[in-house]
């Protein structure tokens, strides 16, 4: 009902209106995955998995349906408490925090089904998406100020959604919620990303154009990304590394080039299809 | 839909106009039009989490039953025994006097505030990370349940009940008794409508809706639910419970099942009427609650013996053709001429 | 979207304020408008029938004979009843609602104490006058109105009388009366728990022993737990109180569970019809009644006649026998008309001091006001179900049978 | 506390209420199964569950202070004794409250609830309140206010040296609602009608997607429910008082049985429906009869909190 009192900024100044994190220097890991075990009931979703990424780096999951990719997001991202192992965020092991405190910890996460606010508006979706450590009790009872309210129409301008910024989250296409889910994350500031299938759902037109964005998402707003992808274009486009998993284990850690042409690889996709 | 436009703000003055002139204008209707302003009240806190928060409690009654008797009982408490008050077969008579009387009587609200609040405090904490049915259930269960125990309460006079500090002898006409009371009503009204026209704007407001439309996302966003949901429960606990105390004014006499945790009428009405305005809209409970009062009191009148079968009709029929509430009802029709509009605009952008 | 709203919020209270009804005078040419809430609806609905139907009666045999005369002009009486669905709530908003907008000027009484003690700051605040003939709670009487009048005698007077006799049964057998143990059970309402009081400061004047203080269970009608305690604790007396649904579930079980106690006495027997729909259970009960058709009382106006012309007449209009709540109610209406005879005005504060130097005898009794507003020129009796009908046995002025005591097994 | 050790004490009192606490939680299960399959099939939440209940026990009342003096003003013939014979007709009055609550149950579909299936849920306890509120004053004004009950004419039994008494006809209402919770369940196996309503019950579309016709389904499930409720109505007659408005207890009771239950789960909503109802009675013993609402709906808070309490530990929630 408002329009955007400015007309949006192009991409450039919408990234240096944001606060930009150094991008790592050095190569620490910033997520370590030792050993992890989660089991439900009898079923074993991972056994003693273990994974680094690296400040800065883009990291992909692959594996066939029900190998343990979103199991192993859930267990990062504190959605239940996982049996064994550890996983270290930023030098501080995560594994007994609550999803929140993680999130606090500005490593988020995207669902696979897209989750928005269906009944609020696409900008009223990013405006309660701000970093939930910075914000004050009265910000929290007051109309969302300016800058909140530039930020994100930037955002929507990046992600290319800034025609339906007034459209009820839950109008939305599936692959546009998707997109808005990425702007929410971003509107976020945080650190890491864990984008489960980014691109399913995408008009395989704009599949390149998004591909452009997450690198500018590394780029520009110093954010890591961990992604469990399917479409192997994607994957071979976007990602450095490459974990793949089966029955809940890793199988094999390589860049994509060697991942291509692993035989376990192909012999794992196959096999279970 | 979460501005307040210009439309708003006249509708809303308007209203408040007609609510400052009315008891002016008709006289005898005061006591009816300060129960429709309370109505309006309970309805539009009750929608904080039944509409924008989207949690269906069925025992926001508890808070009203608390607020009466927090005002009751905080009213006699400093002038008199409260256990000689209540005693069944006490021959003392009580009277307070003018002092006594307003002195109490903003005690008593003041009480009637902090006990709902903390009360909403207390179990907002315990049942307010259930979800779904079993949050019902459980706001049903310990509605029940709290009535039940104050029924048992012997200093606050269990199944006798308790009757409230009469309006001082002598003091002041009759007609300023009930404006008095009236005012408070349309007061208590016009802080409610602002304070939730308000908080729907802002960040806690839409934080709020994001809970009722994915209370997961907004934990895994980082959003500290649990401190937005007992907030909003206090902030709904506490326009309650003034209704409460009000409400107990009013009546003079507070029985603990059938006037104070009743949930079978106050209860549950303040659900109907949110539901019938149509929930989650800042006017639908104002709509819902004006609607239900009036034909309330229609029925009352012109179907004597009849009027729960007008009532139950007329619910029946309010949900089968307007589902999402009159005021749904309306935005519906318009939406229809809204959608063909709202094509355009991006073309005439271009 | 919002003009239709400040449509629809015009719409209404324009709608409202010609539908809820405009304020008429009380007293309208020769006709004299009464008002009442009744229980129509909810959980007293059926003593709210009673008490409708008394009052309805009065009306209809002072009207069918010429309606009374003050000041030489004959008036007719009317009643505008409301249902005030069994909650106090309703009560109160509905007095307001009969003295602001419908003009009444007299009001006739709810049933039950709770209802009464809802409506009666309301009265009293605009000063006009309540003869109420169903709310017996002691504590109507201890708040000082001055508006206030019930005939009927106060609810701890109930059941004391029980107790008495139980008391004279034991003397006459040589019992100490120490050994002599008492079970009661009441309803959480406040006629209930006055009944309860009267009887238990009766058992500690005689030094009986409470053996059982229970209250009845809300929402069930089940006091099958009760019972089983009643059976292991042998009492010589169970008193229950809980209006008509109390009185129905107690000789229902009580014959179900086949408990044996020597001596049992409740309220509403006759409202609720005991002595027909459980014929069994129901032997040789004792009942607190506030009338019976045997009390050798008549109508100082000749309305009715005498208890037993009532009982024809009121048989005749509604097809049942009058419980006791019927009988107030119909006395209500009579001392409202001798109130106006005397009083020669329709004026509230005449009337109510009218009211207050009431001295009449109707076919139901006595009636003179004390300070309080409360009628004390009748007792209460005690009735017992024996072959299925209502016998005085007590006080003995009007006993016409003596009481079977113990009950046979 | 004394009359809490007195309870665990005395056996007498611990048997009666274990009794009790089956006959009263039998009555609940069937109320309760009704409410649940109505709510799993059709996804309504029936307010007016209760009030089903005292219209069964109602039409159970007049359909035997008809017939009785009907066939008591006949010639003695056989047919005549047999049925005059203590408990026949009270037993008869059963499927009889149970056809015609079958049949009003159907109307009632036609006329409103088919419009409010597959609404949401609130829009269900709406209009099922607004038929509640209406049921009650129509059963007031054509029954009449007073309080009745169904006269069976049947015995007690004494168990312990006569100090637990069982009357025939609660053992009655226990047996009745097992052999009825078991034909539904071998209804709801067996029957054409009875495996269509399961298939709608989990997915509505596509069932009608492989030929069922949903809305005689709907139409029978809701009838079905009522026609449970009827019978359990007569037990109520027989065992409680019928009045027009105490059927919402029975509502409340139930709402509550089938969320602790979970929906479409028999066995666990006839446990829990007795073990309510053994809590009651026991609730009854041990802090007077005037703290049981209080007890159990405490309990029921208590036990909430604390499932939620353990669950929270796994970072989950009661939903």
């Amino acid at each position: 009902m408002h329009p955007h009192p400015h007309p949006p900024n192009s991409n450039k100044n919408t990234s240096q209106t944001l606060a930009k994190p150094k991008l790592a220097s050095s190569s620490q890991a910033l997520l370590q995955v030792q050993k992890v075990t989660k089991t439900f009931g009898g079923v074993v979703a991972n056994k003693e998995v273990s994974l680094t990424v690296q400040s800065g780096e883009i990291v992909a999951i692959i594996g066939p349906n029900g190998s343990g990719k979103t199991s192993l997001f859930n267990s990062i991202v504190g959605s239940y408490p996982i049996d064994s192992g550890s996983i270290v965020f930023n030098g501080e092991e995560i594994s007994s925090l609550s999803i929140r405190q993680i999130a606090l910890r500005k490593l988020l996460r995207t669902f696979q089904t897209t989750q928005v606010y269906t009944r609020m508006t696409a900008l009223e979706n990013l405006y309660i998406s701000l970093p939930q450590n910075t914000v004050s009790l009265r910000s929290i009872f007051s109309v969302p100020s300016k800058g909140t309210k530039d930020k994100a129409a930037g955002l929507l301008e990046f992600i290319g959604l800034y025609d339906k910024r007034e459209f009820l989250a839950g109008d939305l296409s599936f692959g546009q919620q998707k997109l808005l889910e990425l702007a929410m994350s971003l509107m976020c500031e945080p650190k890491m990303l864990l984008l489960d299938e980014p691109t399913a759902g995408i008009n395989p037109t704009l599949i390149n154009g998004l591909i452009d964005r997450l690198k500018t998402i590394r780029k520009e707003f110093g954010v890591t990304l961990l992604v469990i992808e399917h479409n192997m274009r994607v994957v071979m486009n976007l990602a450095e590394r490459i974990y793949c998993l089966a029955h809940g284990q890793v199988l094999v850690e390589d860049t994509p080039e060697n991942i291509q042409n692993n035989k376990i690889v192909i012999e794992a996709y196959l096999g279970a299809q | 839909m979460r501005d307040f436009t210009k439309n708003d703000i006249r509708l809303f003055i308007a209203l408040c106009s007609l609510g400052l002139v009315a008891p002016i204008l008709f006289p005898a209707y005061i006591n009816q039009l300060s129960f429709a302003w309370i109505f309006v009240v309970i309805a539009l806190s009750w929608d904080m989490q039944g509409g924008h928060m989207g949690y269906n409690s069925f025992g926001n009654i508890v808070f009203f039953g608390v607020g009466m008797y927090a005002a009751a009982s905080f009213q006699i408490l400093p002038f008199f025994s409260l256990g000689d008050w209540t005693e069944a077969g006490g021959v003392q008579t009580f009277e307070h006097s003018v002092s006594q009387y307003f002195s109490g009587y903003a005690l008593g609200i003041l009480f009637a505030a902090i006990a709902a609040v903390a009360t909403a405090f207390i179990f907002g904490n315990l049942i307010l990370k259930m979800r779904g049915h079993y949050f019902a259930i459980c706001t049903l269960a310990l509605g029940v349940a709290i009535g039940e125990v104050f029924a048992s309460i012997e200093i606050l006079g269990a199944g006798q009940g308790l009757s409230l500090a009469v309006w001082p002898r002598g003091f002041l006409d009759d007609t300023y008794r009930r404006l008095f009371f009236y005012y408070q009503g349309f007061l208590l009204f016009v802080l409610c409508f602002l304070s939730i026209s308000y908080i729907i704007r802002t960040r806690f407001g839409m934080t709020l809706n994001a809970i009722r439309d994915g209370e997961d996302k907004a934990e895994s966003m980082g959003l500290n639910t649990n401190f937005y949901k007992i907030s909003s429960w206090i902030l709904s606990a506490f326009f309650i419970g003034l209704c409460g105390a009000l409400v107990g004014h009013l009546v003079g006499f507070i029985d603990p099942i059938d006037v104070a945790f009743s949930g079978a009428t106050y209860g549950i009405w303040m659900i109907i009427m949110a539901i019938i305005g149509g929930k989650g809209r800042l006017w639908g409970p104002v709509i819902g609650a004006l609607f239900f009062h009036a034909f309330n009191e229609i029925f009352w009148t012109y179907f004597l013996g009849w009027q729960r079968v007008a009532l139950g009709l007329i619910i029946v029929i309010i949900v089968v053709f307007f589902p999402e509430g009159i005021l749904g009802f309306f935005q519906v029709r318009k939406k229809s001429s809204v959608s063909a509009l709202s094509t355009q605009p991006q073309q005439q952008k271009k | 979207m919002n003009k239709k709203i400040s449509k629809l919020i015009l719409g209404f209270s324009a709608l409202t304020l010609l539908l809820v009804g405009s304020a008429t005078a009380k007293v309208d040419g020769d006709i004299v408008t009464l008002g009442a809430a009744v229980s129509l609806t909810g959980k007293y609905s059926t003593n709210g029938k009673h008490t409708k139907n008394g009052y309805d009666l009065a009306v209809k045999r002072i009207n069918e004979n010429g309606g009374f005369k003050v000041k030489g002009k004959t008036y007719k009486i009317a009643v505008k009843y409301y249902d005030d669905e069994s909650t106090p709530a309703r009560a109160a908003q509905l007095a307001e609602r009969l003295i602001k907008q419908d003009g009444i000027q007299f009001m006739l009484g709810p049933y039950s104490s709770g209802l009464t003690k809802a409506m009666a700051p309301v009265t009293e605040n605009y000063k006009i006058p309540m003869i109420e003939a169903n709310g017996a709670s002691r504590s109507l009487f201890t708040k000082g109105y001055k508006y206030l009048f019930a005939i009927l005698t106060s609810a701890d007077q109930y059941l004391a009388g029980a107790v008495d006799l139980l008391a004279e049964k034991a003397k006459e057998e040589g019992r100490s009366l120490k050994t002599l143990k008492v079970a009661v059970a009441v309803e959480n309402d406040p006629f209930s728990l006055d009944v309860r009081l009267g009887a238990v400061e009766k058992v500690n004047k005689y030094k009986m022993k409470l053996v059982l203080d229970e209250k009845l269970p809300k929402s069930l009608d089940d006091m099958a737990a009760i019972l089983t305690k009643v059976r292991a604790l042998k009492p010589d007396l169970l008193i229950v109180s809980g209006h008509a649904k109390g009185a129905a579930t107690a000789a229902r079980q009580i014959d179900q569970f086949r408990v044996y106690v020597p001596m049992v006495a409740m309220t509403h027997c006759d409202s609720a019809q005991i002595e027909q729909k459980y014929p069994v259970g129901a032997e040789n009960i004792l009942c607190a009644a506030q009338w019976h058709k045997k009390l050798t009382y008549s109508d100082d106006d000749n309305l009715f006649g005498d208890g037993n012309d009532y009982v024809d007449i009121f048989t005749r209009e509604y097809g049942y026998s009058p419980p006791y709540q019927s009988a107030e109610s119909s006395t209500a209406i009579q001392v409202y008309v001798d109130a106006f005879k005397r009083a020669g005005s329709f004026n509230p504060q005449k009337v109510r001091n009218a009211i207050a130097k009431t001295k009449l005898q109707s076919f139901y009794g006595n009636v003179k006001f004390n300070q309080y507003g409360q009628n004390i020129a009748k007792p209460m009796v005690l009735l017992q179900v024996i072959n299925s009908e209502y016998n005085v046995v007590a006080p003995t002025k009007w006993a016409s049978t003596p009481l079977i005591y113990p009950r046979p097994k | 506390m004394d009359s809490i050790i007195q309870f665990f004490t005395t056996p007498s009192f611990l048997m009666q209420a274990l009794i009790n606490g089956m006959v009263i939680g039998a009555l609940f299960s069937l109320a309760a199964y009704g409410l649940a399959l109505v709510w799993g099939v059709m996804n309504i939440i029936n307010v007016a569950q209760g009030d089903f209940v005292i219209l069964g026990g109602y039409v159970a009342f007049y359909a035997l202070g008809i017939s009785t003096p009907f066939l008591e003003a006949l010639q003695p013939n056989f047919f005549s004794r047999i049925l005059l014979t203590p408990g026949i007709l009270p037993l008869l009055s059963i499927p009889i409250a149970s056809s015609i609550l079958f049949v009003f149950g159907y109307l009632l579909y036609k006329v409103i609830i088919y419009r409010i299936v597959s609404r949401d849920l609130f829009t269900s306890l709406l209009a099922t309140f607004g038929i509640s509120l209406a049921l009650q004053q129509l059963m007031n004004l054509s029954f009449g206010a007073d309080v009745q009950f169904i006269n069976t004419g049947l015995p007690t039994l004494f168990f312990m040296d006569d100090l637990v008494a069982l009357p025939v006809v609660r053992l009655f209402s226990l047996i009745l609602a097992s052999i009825l919770s078991v034909f539904i369940v071998i209804f709801l196996k067996k029957s054409k009608m009875g495996l269509a309503i399961r298939a709608v019950s989990q997915n509505a579309r596509a069932a009608a997607l492989i030929g069922v016709n949903t809305d005689r389904v709907y139409a029978f499930t809701f009838a079905l429910n009522t026609a449970i409720c009827g019978a359990c109505g007569a037990l109520v007659g027989m065992i409680f008082n019928l009045h027009p408005y105490i059927g919402t207890p029975y509502t409340v009771r139930s709402f509550m049985i089938v969320i602790f239950a979970g929906l479409g789960n028999l066995p666990a909503v006839i446990l829990s429906a007795l073990g309510l109802g053994v809590f009651e009675e026991s609730a009854d013993f041990m802090f007077g009869a005037e703290l049981r609402l209080a007890f159990v709906f405490s309990l029921l808070v208590f036990v909430l909190v604390f499932r939620n309490w353990r669950l929270s530990k796994k970072r989950e929630y009661l939903k």
